[in-house]
C-alpha cells in the first residue's frame, strides 16, 4: 500500500491534482473577492501553484539535484531537469517585482481615497 | 553586426541614465535613429536567425525575417515620432526611460524566437504598460493600473500554464520545434495549450470577451500613453498572437471561430462608442473596433487579406498616433476630454487633422485607409466570405455616425477659442497627416512590402 | 515515505490557501501566506530543486512578506487615525 | 457599466474554464507520461560539462544558456523599482514605519551585519559551486540593510547616488559582457574567458562574472525596494 504512494505516476497525480486545486483557489479568489490586498494574496497563490506544478511534474523518485556534489561527481540522466527550475528561479523574481509594484499602488491609492474595495473604485467610467 | 541590438541598445541606454540625465531625451532620440538605420540596414539580409550564447538548436534564437521586420520598422519609426514630440515641453526623464525599456519589451517581443523569453518580453512590456497608466499619479490612474495588474496577472498566469504545458510534454521551447512537434501531441493537451494561450494573449490583444477592461485603462492614462497603447503595444500582441497562430499551424476551424470572435468584437465596440460623452473613450473604443476587423483579416489565412491587415495595422498606428497627440493639444488647452470640447476650439489645423484622421479610419478615399479596407474586402470576396464582408460594411456605417457627428460638433456656433499650437507639435501632426494622405494616393509601394509580410506571417516561425 | 509527506504538504497547503483567501483578518492572512511560502520551499527541497527552494525562501517569502506587513501596516494605520 | 456586475460574470466564466481544464488534466492524467530522453534540459545536461565547467547545471541554464532571460529578468526589478519610486516624493523626509527602539539589537546589528554581507558575497561568489547566486546572495545581503533599518531607525540613511550608480554599473557591465562576447566569441553572452576545472572558484568562464553583476543590481534594487516600502511615514 504504502510503496504505491512513493511511485512517480502517482506523485505525479498527486501534483497535478494538488496544484491545479490550488490554482482554481487562487484565482477563484483573485475574482471574487472584493478587497484589493485579498486580491493579489490570491493572485500570487495561484503563481506559486504553477511553481510547485512545473517543479514536481520534473521530479522522479530517486533522481538527485543537478549539482555536483561530494557524492555525485558526474551529470547524468539520474539527475532532475535544470531547466524548469530555471525558469521558475526566474519567474519567482518576476512575481515578487509585480507583486510589489501592485502593493506601491494599492497604498497610493488608498492614501489619495480610502478605499481599498474594488466594487467601490468608481472613479472611472461614462462621466455623467 | 548583431540582432540583439535591437533589444540591447535601449535597455543599456536605460540603465545608464544617472550618466546624462539631462540629455537623456537627446540620447533616446539618437537611439531611436540609431536603430532605425540598423533595422533598415539588416532588412536586405532578411531571413537571419541568431543564437544566443552558444551555437546550437537549443539555445535562445532571435528570428528576423520579413514580418518582424517590417514590425521592427514600424515601432521604431512610432517611437521615434512619439520621442520629438514629446521633445518640448517634458522636463521629466521617466518618459523617456519607460519608453526606451518599451522599445525593447516591444522588439524583444516581436523578434524572439523562444517561448519562454517571449514570456519575460510580454512581462517586460506588461509592467512598462501597467507604469506608464499610473504615470498622472491621481486616483484615475491609480485605479486603472491596479486593474490592469489584476487583468494583467491573469493574462501571465495563463501564458505560463501555456508554457509549461507546452515544456511537459514536448520538452522545448524553441518556437520552431514546438511547431514541428505539436501536432503530435494528445489532442486534450492541444486544446488545453490553444485555450490558454488565447486566453493569455488575448487579454493582451484586447479581443472581445477578454476586452472590458480596456477602455478604463485609456481613459486613466495620459493622451499620448494612449498613443503607444493603441499604436505599439497592441500591435504587438496582435503579430504574437498570429505568429504563434501560424506556427503552431493550428485548425482553420479554430481560426474560423477567432475570425467570429473578432466580428463580435468590432460590432460591440462600435455600438459602445455611440454612446460615449468622452472623446478618449470613443478613441479607445474605435481602437478595438479596428482591432476586430485586424482579427477577421488575419485570421483568414488569404494572402490579400492578411496584406489588407498588415497595411490597416500601419494604417491604424499612423492615425491613432495622429489623433490621440491632436486630443494632447486640446486636453492641454481646455483641460477636459468630453466631447463639447470639439465645438470650443477654432483651428483649421487641428480641424483638418481629425478630419483626416476619421475620413481614414472610416476608410473613405483619398485616404490610408480606404485601400486597407478595399483589399480586407477584395481578399473576402474572393474567399466568399460574405457574411464578414456584410458585418464590416454595416459596422463601418455606425463608425460614421459617431465620427461624423463629433465633426459636425466642431461647426457649432458656440464662442470659439484660438489655439495656439507649438511649431514641433505642429510639424509632427503635419508629418503624420501627409502620410496618411500619400499612403492613400500611391499605396503600390505599401502594398508590395505588405504582401511579402503577408507570406511571411502566414509561414510561421518555421519558414527559415 | 515520500509520498506521504507531499500528500500531507498538499493538504496543508489547500488548507491554508482557503483560510488565506476566507479570512477575514489582513494580517491573519499575510502570516498564514508566508507559512503558504515555507509549505512550498519544503516541497522544492523535496523535489530536489535546492536553487528554487532557497530562492523561494529569500524572495518568495522573506521579501515579499516584508513587503506585504508593510503594506498592511501603512494601511492599518490610515484606518486608526481615520 | 456596473463593476460588480461584471466582476461576477468574469468570476463565472473563470470558474467554467478552470473546471474544464481540470476536467481535460484529469482525463490526460489517466495516460501520462513524462518524456524526458530528448528534452531540452537533458540536452543541456549532457553538453554542460564540455561548455561552462560548473558543477551547478541549474547556475549553468540560468546564467549561459538563458542568459537572456535572467537580463529581462533584471530589467523588471529595475523596472518594478523605478515605478515604485516614481509614486514618492521626499524620501528624505520621510521616517521608518517600524518606530521602536532596541539596545539588544542596536548591539547586535553591529556584529551581524558584516557577516550577513559577506555570507551574501559567499553566496553569489559560490553560485556555480553550490545552490544559490546572484538573486539569493543579492537578497541576503538587501536583508542585511533591513537588519540596519530595523535596528538604527532614521540615523542610518542610505546615500542614493551610491545605489543608483550601482545599479546602473552592474546592469550596463551584465550588457557589455554580453556585447564582448558578440565581438570576441561571435555571439552574445558567448563565452570567452578560460573555462577551468570543475569545482575550482575560477571556473565557468562567464558565470561567476554575470553572477556577480547580477549579485550587485539584485541587492542595490532590492535595498531601494525594501527602503522605499520601510519608509513612508510622515514625519509629524
Amino acid at each position: 500500500m504504502l510503496d504505491s504512494f512513493n511511485q512517480t505516476p502517482f506523485l505525479h497525480g498527486v501534483i497535478t491534482i494538488g496544484s491545479f486545486l490550488l490554482l482554481t483557489i487562487g484565482l477563484i479568489g483573485a475574482l471574487s473577492k472584493k478587497n484589493l490586498f485579498k486580491i493579489f494574496l490570491s493572485l500570487s497563490i495561484a503563481e506559486a501553484s504553477l511553481f510547485i506544478y512545473f517543479i514536481g511534474m520534473h521530479f522522479e523518485v530517486g533522481k538527485v539535484a543537478p549539482i555536483l556534489s561530494k557524492e555525485v561527481d558526474k551529470f547524468s540522466s539520474n539527475m532532475v531537469d535544470p531547466v524548469p527550475q530555471a525558469m521558475i528561479l526566474t519567474t519567482i523574481v518576476i512575481a515578487i517585482a509585480v507583486l510589489s509594484l501592485a502593493l506601491s499602488f494599492v497604498i497610493n491609492y488608498f492614501k489619495l481615497t480610502n478605499n481599498l474595495r474594488i466594487d467601490e473604485m468608481d472613479e472611472l467610467g461614462e462621466s455623467r | 553586426m548583431s540582432l540583439i541590438y535591437f533589444v540591447v541598445i535601449p535597455l543599456l541606454a536605460s540603465f545608464l541614465t544617472p550618466f546624462y540625465k539631462n540629455y537623456l531625451k537627446y540620447i533616446s532620440i539618437g537611439v531611436n535613429l540609431l536603430l532605425l538605420f540598423l533595422a533598415i540596414g539588416f532588412v536586405s539580409s532578411a531571413p537571419l536567425v541568431e543564437n544566443i550564447a552558444f551555437d546550437s538548436a537549443l539555445s535562445i534564437s532571435f528570428v528576423f525575417d520579413e514580418a518582424s521586420a517590417f514590425f521592427v520598422i514600424l515601432f521604431i519609426s512610432i517611437m521615434l515620432i512619439f520621442s520629438i514630440y514629446n521633445l518640448q515641453n517634458e522636463n521629466r526623464k521617466d518618459i523617456f526611460i519607460l519608453s526606451n525599456i518599451l522599445l525593447c519589451g516591444v522588439l524583444g517581443l516581436v523578434l524572439s524566437g523562444d517561448i519562454f523569453n517571449i514570456y519575460i518580453f510580454f512581462e517586460i512590456v506588461s509592467i512598462v504598460a501597467y507604469i506608464l497608466t499610473s504615470l498622472n499619479r491621481d486616483k484615475q490612474a491609480y485605479s486603472g493600473a491596479i486593474r490592469y495588474m489584476i487583468i494583467g496577472s491573469v493574462a501571465s498566469i495563463f501564458l505560463l500554464i501555456a508554457i509549461m504545458s507546452i515544456y511537459i510534454n514536448i520538452g522545448t521551447l524553441n518556437l520552431v520545434t514546438i511547431g514541428e512537434r505539436f501536432g503530435s501531441m494528445d489532442l486534450n493537451i492541444q486544446f488545453l495549450i490553444l485555450l490558454s494561450l488565447f486566453i493569455g494573449f488575448g487579454i493582451k490583444a484586447e479581443i472581445f470577451p477578454l476586452n472590458f477592461w480596456v477602455v478604463d485603462i485609456y481613459q486613466a492614462s495620459q493622451n499620448r500613453v494612449n498613443a503607444l497603447f493603441s499604436a505599439i503595444i497592441s500591435k504587438a500582441y496582435i503579430f504574437l498572437f498570429f505568429h504563434i497562430a501560424y506556427t503552431l499551424k493550428i485548425e482553420p476551424k479554430f481560426l474560423l471561430f477567432v475570425a467570429i470572435i473578432g466580428a463580435i468584437s468590432f460590432a460591440i465596440s462600435e455600438l459602445s462608442a455611440l454612446s460615449s460623452r468622452d472623446m478618449k473613450r470613443i478613441f479607445a473604443y474605435s481602437t478595438l473596433g479596428q482591432i476586430g476587423v485586424l482579427f477577421i483579416a488575419l485570421s483568414y489565412g488569404n494572402i490579400t487579406v492578411v496584406s489588407g491587415a498588415i497595411f490597416l495595422i500601419a494604417l491604424h498606428s499612423i492615425t491613432k498616433v495622429m489623433l490621440f497627440f491632436a486630443l494632447d493639444i486640446l486636453k492641454d488647452r481646455f483641460n477636459s476630454v468630453k466631447v463639447d470640447i470639439f465645438g470650443k476650439f477654432s483651428s483649421i489645423f487641428l480641424l483638418l487633422i481629425f478630419s483626416i484622421g476619421f475620413l481614414s479610419l472610416l476608410g473613405l478615399p483619398p485616404f490610408g485607409g480606404f485601400i486597407a479596407k478595399l483589399t480586407i474586402l477584395k481578399g473576402l470576396a474572393s474567399l466568399e466570405a460574405y457574411m464578414m464582408i456584410g458585418v464590416i460594411l454595416i459596422v463601418s456605417l455606425v463608425e460614421a455616425v459617431y465620427f461624423f457627428r463629433l465633426l459636425a460638433l466642431t461647426q457649432q456656433s458656440s464662442q470659439k477659442e484660438l489655439i495656439q499650437i507649438p511649431l514641433l507639435k505642429k510639424s509632427v501632426l503635419a508629418f503624420l497627416a501627409t502620410m496618411i494622405v500619400y499612403f492613400g494616393i500611391f499605396p503600390n509601394d505599401l502594398l508590395g512590402v505588405c504582401q511579402n509580410v503577408a507570406s511571411s506571417l502566414l509561414a510561421g516561425a518555421g519558414n527559415v | 515515505m515520500i509520498g506521504l509527506i507531499i500528500i500531507s504538504i498538499f493538504i496543508t497547503l489547500i488548507t491554508l490557501s482557503i483560510f488565506i483567501i476566507a479570512n477575514r483578518e489582513l494580517s491573519h492572512s499575510v502570516i498564514l501566506f508566508m507559512g503558504f511560502g515555507l509549505g512550498s520551499v519544503i516541497l522544492f527541497f523535496l523535489f530536489s530543486a535546492p536553487d528554487v527552494a532557497l530562492t523561494e525562501a529569500v524572495i518568495g517569502t522573506g521579501v515579499s512578506g516584508v513587503v506585504l506587513l508593510v503594506t498592511l501596516l501603512q494601511i492599518r494605520g490610515r484606518e486608526l487615525k481615520k | 457599466m456596473n463593476l460588480k456586475k461584471e466582476i461576477r460574470i468574469e468570476t463565472i466564466v473563470v470558474s467554467l474554464v478552470i473546471s474544464l481544464m481540470t476536467i481535460l488534466l484529469l482525463s490526460i492524467l489517466l495516460n501520462f507520461d513524462v518524456s524526458t530522453t530528448n528534452s531540452l534540459g537533458s540536452e543541456l545536461l549532457n553538453i554542460n560539462e564540455s561548455t561552462t565547467q560548473s558543477a551547478n547545471a541549474v547556475t549553468s541554464v540560468v546564467t549561459y544558456f538563458r542568459g537572456f532571460d535572467t537580463l529581462g529578468e533584471v530589467t523588471i526589478l529595475f523596472l518594478s523599482i523605478f515605478g515604485i519610486s516614481l509614486g514618492l516624493d521626499n524620501m528624505n523626509k520621510k521616517s521608518n514605519i517600524f518606530s521602536y527602539e532596541n539596545r539588544l539589537l542596536k548591539i547586535g546589528v553591529e556584529v551581524l551585519f558584516p557577516l550577513i554581507i559577506l555570507f551574501g558575497f559567499y553566496i553569489i561568489i559560490h553560485g556555480h559551486l553550490s545552490p544559490g547566486g546572484g538573486f539569493q546572495g543579492g537578497v541576503i545581503i538587501a536583508s542585511g540593510f533591513l537588519l540596519m533599518f530595523l535596528a538604527k531607525n532614521d540615523d542610518f540613511r542610505l546615500n542614493h547616488k551610491i545605489i543608483t550608480l550601482c545599479e546602473s554599473f552592474s546592469g550596463a557591465g551584465f550588457i557589455l559582457v554580453g556585447i564582448l562576447g558578440v565581438l570576441l566569441a561571435d555571439r552574445f553572452f558567448g563565452n570567452f574567458l578560460p573555462l577551468g576545472s570543475v569545482g575550482d572558484l575560477f571556473s565557468g568562464g562567464l558565470i561567476p562574472l554575470i553572477y556577480i553583476f547580477v549579485g550587485i543590481k539584485v541587492s542595490a534594487e532590492i535595498t531601494a525596494l525594501v527602503e522605499y516600502f520601510i519608509r513612508i511615514k510622515d514625519v509629524g
